[in-house]
């Protein structure tokens, strides 16, 4: 286990998050621990329905209940159990603390309301500043993001603005109150490459402005790479490896790390055929007693169908495979 | 080069905008496509790169027809698409098809695979209800799908599988084009592989043409015999895919291919970005000259008043800027080493 | 559950909508009123429904009732009618004279007469009247009523144009002749009639042409009238208000100072209405209530016969009714006595003869009886034993709840003592008239009211070719007696004749009477001077409001 | 926006033409006529009436004066009541129509929103059920059993109100209800159906994250977008409620406009029932056209097409 | 979030099988059976239905025999939901009126279904000028006295009675097909309303796109791709409308076009209750329970059918 630092800002140990649902219960999140500290910069990675954004919606509590339920485990943020936290102090954190940003930029502001509405509503909620002032606020933080004409455009409705405009505004918005943790949902994948490239200078910019710590959940490992400190990837609601990015890179150490890492078509050259990994993500809904990568792992034996938890397998570099565990393979 | 295939001659699709709440004026027109002119020989995968709103799923759609061109001529296999009337124009669908970016929006969600698939090949090929089983199977098996799924909803699959089930609809009628539209934006990194590894069999195996649409270069390299960058409706670039990917000439280019994230800490740290500011201006009012000026790190005075055409640079790749020359010469000198990276710029960033 | 933690928004919500149905009932102020009932006892103000909402208060363009219980408060015609008995009283005229041969009438126009805009009644004001009444321009659709007049049906239908001609002279200005063309023994009770009220000439000429319908003089405001009463406010769909008349000749023996008449389409809104305080008399009561008012509030409610007969026509020339006797079978199976307990259930009288009981001097004595043995024995007679062969028949209603009970039950009756096939038609009113106008029915219920005490009322309908005949029916001899019956100035031998021609109509039975209306009211025991009368006239100027002494 | 309304309004010429061409032949083709009555009147005193309402001319002659009167707004006087213009008698009831509507709608959308809401925020649980059952026994009831009822209640047993006319302020109340309950039935469906398609949208989570309250989210955030099913309801539907309720007029005694819609057909009232018909129909174009109005400014991301 | 079905990592590849799974209809059908309210409400209305067309064959009292002297009674062991005015079983009345009641309705349902989704389909799918005149009809059918048509309706086909009589051997009176013929004019309208907003926002979904490129004809994306994907909304509307109807059937019957007595319906049966409700408050209670209780089965059953029909929505 992650050895939680004494400065975490946040430590989340043992989530375990179930939907409900007419098909049986989808364990989203299967116990799933880590820490984050000050100012620092964790990339969560893994394929759509890894729990990495069940994950974090978990910790702030937006999942529907029902179907969603957040069965056990803690996330200490500051002292307060964000899971057990009354609704209340919870609302205080929330867009204050702890701000997030979401994948699609075009649903995620309320086509009825204005940017400006929008924008300065944490700062009318959270620190009660008069309107004229949190208006002031609002433009000033739209120009930070790079909106042109913020002035005007704060009037305006979110679909008059394209898409890397809008995840800016959410940007400005997340980071209107100077939260210290940012917790970014694929904030890029919705977008160009080109406005990808921007987005991320930009919250590189502002995160070492304002000194915060960022969550950034991708399904692209090439998103991290020249982004986080550090990166957890995830694969069927657990964590499958954790390590800094210079070795998760450098040294994978697990086989579904090494397999999303070839997978990309920019590290491979032209006209062979792309490395893919057979398969698809298991079923959640049904027990998975054993390491869930099994199926469509190269390396797989038959021992590996045993339980396997997360184990540092060299120093603050953790994996939960059992053959490197073991010392069976290197990758 | 061979015979083209599928000829686009200076083709535009504009639509009228007007606009308003209160009052309502006329904005003009979008140009989303202002005079394209492509030649595709048969069998050839051409990717058509470029930011969203330059007008390649525009110029993609009128090439099906879906959206009527303004002018200009598309003509595939000697028959010219925009003369023919609806029926005829129906009954040539069977030649070109498509498939669409949103797996999840793209198909029917109350249709079974089968019944996607059967209405497909019906809709070209006389085939009796005995034989159709026998025929979606084939088809599903060509795409990489069992056929015990032949019965499943759409929503009953994963992104990538519903993408397979969308190419397999496309190909039930046995066309000579492919347009495909940003089939793998919407999926996952490690599905994307697999699409593109399937279309770029599919290709060889039935030899077939396609247009690849996309906005991000590291994609379409792989598939791609060529390369054409659209910026605010028009071609700014066209070479053969590796060429355009490593050494890109148009400034526009340039700025794609550094904005691919390279999956690699220490490289991706050290390489210094053209990130471009902004997003592309209205296509209602382009600016004048060279529409990529506002943004181009590399313009001067008369880009603001000369509209570049695309010009040959060498090895068949064509740009369209006045300082191709001028600002390549370096590149021509050091050429870029391995993956697209290490691009050194004016030191614009 | 989840409704009762209460720190969600939903408990919010539900808060707020606590809130808006409670703060209703103190919008009214919830202070205890005092009734529109107890403040007209106070004030001498009745408030009446009066049914359907009047059209007009032109005397010469109404037809209905409820305008005519509202046109007896604005208008006074020669002679009134007495609030018990409905016998003549003198009206604007103090006196009257008639011939010998009862065809001259002579009346004296009381001098202090005045319109209520101050001018004298003068016999001339009702000879242009009774000239305004009959220009065909006009098309007033009760001008049959002056026909009893000499040469009223010529200038009417113009043949002459001579207005000189017609029998009605201004002898002087308060002296007025009336001339028949043959005696009418009822012509006092003929008169009451809203037809012959006079109206203010040069009022009407004022607000346009004589003959125009839609003059507007009798709009309030413009309105002149004669009566104990004159018109404050008229709003439709909604009340006639009445005031008491300063320029009326009696004025001191006009005890209530106003009248609202309520224009009451919904019988239960209008019991309801009662029921609440709103209003003094009610037009109706609801069919299901009488008893319910019988039983525990006897004081409230009255249930008086009038001069009206419910029936069933039968079309004599669609083939199975064309048999007489089947005709007699149809009405000899249907006991009436449990149609009016059970089914009307308004105390209505079970009719044997198509004249309504009450006429002073006329005992009918054509009532049959019913007999189900005899009515079994018509039938194979004519062809049908124990119901077989026959078509069936369809009886035809138009759309109302009352007389759909009633065809229901008949059809029971029929269908359960003559064993043949019985069908129900409802529809809506204009289309019921049209098809029975047309005679393309069986059976078709309908209604007759007197316009004024005289059997002639009912038995003039069903003359060859009567207007108002519909059956198809025709017989000679019938209509001889009917005929010389108009020309009789004898109330006896009239009244024989009227005998014999009910002896015939109920032997060939080209009708079915099944009883004789009740007119139910629900009256406020401070209502005095209010007495059942057989027209349900009541004039207005003897009511008062009175609080019960107990 | 205007070129917009000028181009609706011009689009509804045609339709208000073609509906009282339809409805002047349909009238005259009706069995009955408006001098119908119990009482036969003799056939030369129908010919008299007929032809001083001009109804002795040739059909197509009487249609063309007829439109040429409907271009002056003038739509004649009525048959039933021969002393007034349909003019003034829809001008004297409609204010009253007006009133009611307005305050039904008022009931309708205070119950309905807020039941509606209720209900779509927690989905099948009771707090969804009961409101919704609630709707729909009031779908069930019409107005002609609550109105009697309410009636009955208020005003006879409790005594609070009268239990018909409209004479004073409180007489509202009642008619208010009864129209509005009814109403508030489909309302409340409607709401609940569009408040839980917002609810599940992206942009209330971001609300949620930004630590808005639940009431703030559902007031400021939803409840723009998830009335607009309520918004397209409330043309058609504010139409019917403000030219008045035949039933509720007639349960309740009130001299409004509904009465009109329906006993002029009865009366074969010609003019007046073109006149209600006309009414109505450009009251739906207008309200439609209001309603248009509102779903654009409500959303901006619509414009006018 | 979207979670792979029961996708086959450890099913041998030859399996070629066809995994269960068959028509929409069938699937829903699969789909609505597990949903137990919506089952409870389908038999319920079965049930109800069934005894409405098969009871009054059934039951010894009938709906036409009366007793006037019993009249109006509560419920008893004899009538078990009492007697009405004329002293006849309620019950059984309840039930004959079902027959009509339940008719009523399935022809109305049919109408909106049919050319109340075709013509909204239309409108909306081509858009344009025939949208504008296609709804502009629509108006002018909402605005036309329905008084007067009903009436009009009634007399111009009064002669065409005799060539039906035979219906009437069947129970069917001419009237009541004249009843349907109303009802079917005026109750597409909204429906064509509904459909033509849901198609609109529909036809640029990139499915329909997708149909387009196929070269599949209009009509078959029309019928085949955007009708089945209302479903759910046109299905609300559906069983809201219904009880709406079987009250404006009393209307016309007051018109004379609906059913004539002694046959009743609900409708009827309601309108008289509301009459005397205070003094026989189970001559309006128990006809509009029965109506009641039909409205919540048909709306749990339409919810249950959205869902059903709702492919997407069965797995979350």
């Amino acid at each position: 286990m992650n050895a939680s630092p004494s400065s975490a800002l946040l430590s989340v140990s043992n989530l375990r998050t179930s939907f409900y649902t007419r098909n049986g219960v989808v364990r989203a999140v299967n116990g799933v621990s880590f820490s984050l500290g000050k100012g620092e910069t964790l990339g969560i990675v893994g394929e759509s329905g890894s729990g990495k954004s069940v994950t974090c919606y978990s910790l702030m509590r937006l999942i529907p209940q029902p179907p969603g339920k957040i069965e056990s485990g803690s996330a200490l943020f500051d002292g307060i159990d964000l899971l057990t936290a009354p609704e209340e102090l919870l609302r205080r954190i929330r867009g204050k603390r702890i701000s997030m940003i979401f994948q699609d930029p075009m649903t995620s502001l309320n086509p009825y309301l204005r940017i400006e509405d929008q924008l300065i509503e944490p700062l009318l909620i959270h620190e009660r500043m008069p309107r004229a002032e949190a208006v002031k606020r609002g433009i000033r933080a739209l120009e930070e993001v790079g909106v042109p004409d913020a002035a005007r455009r704060i009037r305006g409705y979110p679909h008059e603005f394209s898409g890397g405009m809008r995840q800016r505004v959410m940007i400005a918005m997340a980071l209107i109150t100077r939260p210290e943790l940012l917790i970014a949902d694929e904030p890029t994948t919705a977008l160009d490459v080109t406005v990808q490239a921007q987005i991320l200078e930009l919250v590189k910019r502002l995160q070492q402005e304002l000194g915060m710590a960022v969550i950034w959940i991708t399904h692209d490992l090439g998103v991290v790479a020249g982004f986080c400190q550090r990166v957890l990837v995830m694969y069927a609601g657990r964590i499958v490896e954790s390590a800094s990015t210079e070795r998760l890179f450098a040294r994978p150490k697990h086989p579904y790390t090494r397999a999303l890492q070839s997978s990309i078509p920019a590290l491979q050259s032209k006209g062979a055929e792309l490395y893919t990994i057979p398969g698809l993500p298991p079923d959640l809904s049904k027990p998975l007693p054993g390491c869930p990568f099994v199926p469509r792992c190269a390396f797989a034996e038959e021992h590996c169908k045993q339980p396997v938890e997360l184990m540092e397998v060299e120093p603050s570099h953790h994996s939960a495979c059992l053959r490197v565990q073991r010392g069976e393979i290197q990758l | 080069m061979a015979e083209a295939f599928l000829e686009l001659r200076d083709v535009k699709t504009h639509f009228p905008v007007e606009q308003g709440i209160l009052f309502r004026r006329r904005l003009g027109t979008v140009k989303a496509v202002d005079g394209v002119s492509l030649a595709l020989p048969k069998g050839e995968i051409l990717g058509l790169v470029g930011e969203s709103g330059c007008g390649k799923s525009t110029l993609g759609r009128t090439i099906m027809q879906l959206i009527p061109a303004t002018s200009g001529e598309v003509v595939l296999g000697g028959v010219n698409l925009t003369r023919l009337s609806r029926t005829e124009l129906r009954a040539a669908r069977s030649r070109f098809q498509m498939i669409f970016q949103d797996p999840y929006a793209s198909l029917n969600p109350r249709m079974t695979v089968f019944d996607a698939l059967a209405e497909a090949i019906r809709t070209h090929q006389p085939v009796t209800p005995r034989q159709m089983p026998e025929r979606v199977g084939e088809l599903m098996a060509r795409v990489g799908l069992s056929p015990r799924f032949v019965n499943k909803y759409p929503h009953e699959f994963s992104g990538g599988q519903r993408q397979r089930i969308a190419i397999a609809r496309a190909l039930a009628v046995e066309p000579e084009l492919l347009i495909a539209d940003e089939p793998v934006s919407a999926l996952d990194v490690s599905i994307q592989a697999q699409i593109i590894n399937l279309l770029a069999k599919l290709s060889r195996e039935m030899h077939l043409t396609m247009i690849f649409i996309s906005h991000d270069l590291s994609v379409v390299k792989h598939i791609c015999h060529r390369i054409a960058v659209m910026y605010l409706g028009r071609i700014v670039e066209l070479g053969a895919a590796a060429d355009v990917f490593e050494r890109p000439l148009h400034p526009y280019t340039k700025s794609l291919v550094s904005a691919v994230p390279i999956p690699d800490p220490q490289r991706e740290r050290l390489r210094q970005r053209i990130v471009l500011t902004g997003d592309p201006p209205s296509p209602i009012s382009p600016p004048s000259g060279c529409p990529f000026h506002p943004r181009c790190p590399f313009a001067v005075a008369d880009c603001a008043r000369i509209v570049p055409r695309l010009e040959p640079f060498d090895r068949g790749q064509e740009a369209a800027c006045i300082r191709m020359r001028e600002i390549n010469q370096e590149n021509i000198q050091h050429p870029t080493n391995g993956n697209g990276g290490g691009l050194t710029t004016d030191g614009h960033g | 559950m989840s409704l009762l933690r209460c720190r969600t928004v939903q408990c919010r919500l539900c808060v707020l909508l606590a809130v808006v149905l409670c703060a209703f009932p103190f919008l009214t102020g919830c202070g205890k009123r005092h009734t529109r009932v107890e403040t007209g006892i106070r004030d001498q103000i009745l408030h009446a429904g009066n049914g359907t909402d009047p059209q007009d208060l032109d005397p010469h363009i109404t037809t209905g009732e409820p305008e005519h219980k509202i046109l007896m408060a604005l208008f006074e015609g020669l002679v009134t009618e007495a609030p018990d008995d409905l016998r003549p009283l003198p009206g604007v005229a103090e006196r009257w004279d008639i011939s010998e041969d009862g065809l001259v009438y002579t009346f004296h126009l009381r001098t202090n007469a005045l319109w209520s805009n101050g001018d004298p009644v003068t016999a001339q004001d009702f000879v242009n009247s009774y000239h305004r009444m009959l220009l065909p321009e006009l098309g007033a659709r009760y001008r049959e009523m002056l026909y009893p007049i000499r040469n009223a049906e010529a200038f009417s239908t113009g043949r002459i144009t001579d207005f000189n001609e017609v029998g009605a002279k201004a002898l002087d200005p308060h002296t007025l002749e009336i001339t028949l063309h043959s005696p009418v023994p009822y012509f006092l009770s003929l008169i009451m009639h809203n037809s012959w009220f006079p109206v203010h000439l040069p009022t009407i000429l004022k607000h346009g042409d004589i003959a125009e319908r839609a003059n507007r003089w009798s709009l309030p405001g413009n309105f002149v009238g004669n009566g104990p009463f004159v018109l404050k406010e008229w709003k439709v769909n909604s009340h006639v208000l009445v005031e008491k008349s300063p320029t009326y000749w009696d004025r001191d023996n006009v005890k209530l100072n106003a009248i609202y008449f309520y224009s009451t389409e919904n019988v239960d809104a209008e019991e309801r209405a009662f029921r609440a305080g709103m209003l003094h008399l009610t037009k109706d009561v609801p069919q299901t209530k009488i008893q319910v008012y019988q039983q525990n509030q006897p004081h409230l409610i009255r249930c008086e016969p009038i001069l009206s007969v419910y029936f069933y026509r039968l079309n004599v020339t669609s083939p199975p009714l064309r048999d007489k006797r089947v005709r007699r079978a149809l009405a000899l199976v249907i006991d009436r006595e449990l149609l009016v307990k059970h089914v009307t259930r308004g105390g209505q009288v079970p009719a044997y003869q198509l004249t309504p009981p009450g006429i002073p001097g006329y005992e009918p004595r054509a009532r049959f009886s019913e007999d189900v043995a005899l009515a079994q024995r018509l039938m194979a007679e004519a062809g049908y034993p124990n119901g077989n062969n026959f078509p069936g028949v369809n009886i035809l209603f138009n759309t109302h709840e009352g007389h759909r009970a009633v065809a229901e039950a008949i059809q029971q009756m029929w269908m359960k003592h003559l064993n043949i096939r019985v069908t129900l038609r409802n529809e809506e009113w204009k289309v019921y008239l049209n098809t029975t106008q047309s005679m393309d029915y069986e059976v078709a219920r309908a209604g007759w009211g007197g316009d004024y005490i005289d059997p002639g009322t009912f038995l003039d309908l069903f003359i060859t070719d009567g207007g108002n005949n519909e059956t198809g029916w025709s017989h000679a001899e019938y209509d001889r007696l009917i005929q010389e019956a108009a020309r009789t100035g004898d109330m006896k031998k009239r009244f024989e004749l009227f005998q014999k021609a009910e002896d015939i109509l109920m032997d060939e039975m080209p009708i079915i009477p099944l009883y004789f209306y009740t007119r139910p009211t629900l009256i406020h025991p401070a209502v005095r001077n209010f007495y059942p009368t057989l027209l349900d006239l009541h004039p207005w100027k003897y009511v008062y409001l009175e609080p019960p002494s107990s | 926006m205007l070129r917009f309304i000028l181009r609706r309004l011009l689009q509804t010429i045609p339709v208000l033409f073609v509906v009282a061409t339809v409805t002047f032949f349909m009238l005259r083709v009706a069995p009955g006529g408006p001098f119908d009555e119990e009482k036969r009147i003799p056939e030369e005193i129908v010919r008299k009436l007929e032809a001083h309402y001009g109804l002795d001319k040739p059909l197509w002659q009487q249609y063309l004066i007829q439109m040429k009167n409907l271009l002056r707004g003038d739509f004649g006087p009525s048959f039933k009541y021969p002393k007034r213009t349909v003019n003034e008698l829809i001008a004297d009831a409609f204010p009253v129509s007006l009133e009611l509507g307005c305050y039904a709608l008022l009931v309708a959308l205070t119950l309905g929103i807020v039941a509606g809401v209720i209900a779509s925020l927690r989905p099948n649980t009771a707090s969804d059920y009961v409101p919704m059952a609630l709707a729909m026994i009031g779908i069930c009831f019409p107005t002609f059993v609550t109105g009697p009822l309410l009636s009955n209640y208020f005003g006879l047993q409790l005594g609070w109100f009268n239990p018909g006319g409209w004479f004073f302020p409180e007489d509202r109340v009642l008619p208010a209800l009864t129209l509005g309950f009814y109403y508030a039935a489909y309302i409340s469906r409607l709401t609940r159906g569009g408040m839980l398609e917002v609810l599940n949208q992206d942009y209330i989570r971001t609300a949620r994250a930004k630590g808005a309250s639940e009431s703030r989210v559902v007031v400021r955030h939803a409840l723009k977008g998830g009335l607009l099913p309520v918004v397209s309801f409330m043309g058609p539907a504010a139409a019917g409620l403000l030219t008045g309720s035949f039933v509720v007029e007639t349960i309740f005694n009130i001299p409004g406009l509904g009465r009109f819609f329906v006993m002029s057909a009865f009366n074969r009232d010609y003019t007046m029932v073109l006149g209600t018909v006309l009414f109505y129909a450009t009251l739906i174009v207008l309200l439609n056209l209001v309603v248009d109005v509102i779903l654009v400014w409500l959303n901006p991301k619509l414009k006018f097409e | 979030m979207s979670v792979a079905a029961e996708l086959p990592n450890l099913t041998p590849p030859d399996a070629i099988e066809a995994e269960p799974g068959s028509s929409l209809w069938l699937d829903a059908w699969h789909r609505l059976a597990k949903n137990r309210l919506a089952l409870i409400s389908a038999i319920l209305l079965i049930l109800l239905a069934g005894a409405c067309f098969i009871g009054p064959l059934v039951v010894t009292n009938t709906y036409y025999e009366q007793n006037l002297a019993l009249g109006a009674t509560p419920p008893s062991a004899r009538h078990w939901l009492g007697t009405d005015k004329l002293g006849r079983d309620q019950f059984v009345r309840i039930l004959i009126g079902g027959r009509v009641s339940i008719m009523v309705a399935l022809c109305a349902t049919f109408v909106s279904l049919t050319i109340g989704v075709t013509w909204g389909a239309i409108a909306g799918f081509v858009g344009g000028k025939l949208d504008a005149v296609m709804m502009r009809i629509v108006d002018i059918l909402y605005s036309l006295p329905f008084t007067i048509f009903v009436i009009l309706l009634m007399v111009l086909f009064k002669d065409f009675e005799a060539r039906f009589r035979w219906l009437e051997d069947y129970g069917i009176p001419f009237n009541l097909l004249l009843l349907f013929g109303a009802i079917g004019v005026v109750e597409w309208l909204t429906m064509a309303r509904i459909v033509r907003g849901q198609v609109m926002s529909l036809r640029k979904q990139e499915f329909i796109e997708a149909a387009h490129a196929l070269g599949l004809r209009r009509r078959r994306i029309i019928f085949r791709h955007m009708i089945p994907n209302i479903l759910g909304p046109v299905i609300v509307y559906t069983t809201l409308t219904i009880p709406a109807v079987m009250l404006l059937e009393a209307f016309l019957s007051f018109l004379g076009l609906g059913v004539q007595p002694p046959m009743s319906s609900w409708g009827l049966l309601i309108k008289e209750g509301a009459e005397v409700m205070e003094e026989y408050p189970w001559l309006l209670l128990f006809p509009g329970g029965t109506l009641g209780l039909t409205l919540f089965a048909l709306n749990f059953l339409g919810d249950g059918l959205r869902d059903a029909l709702d492919v997407r929505a069965s797995k979350d």
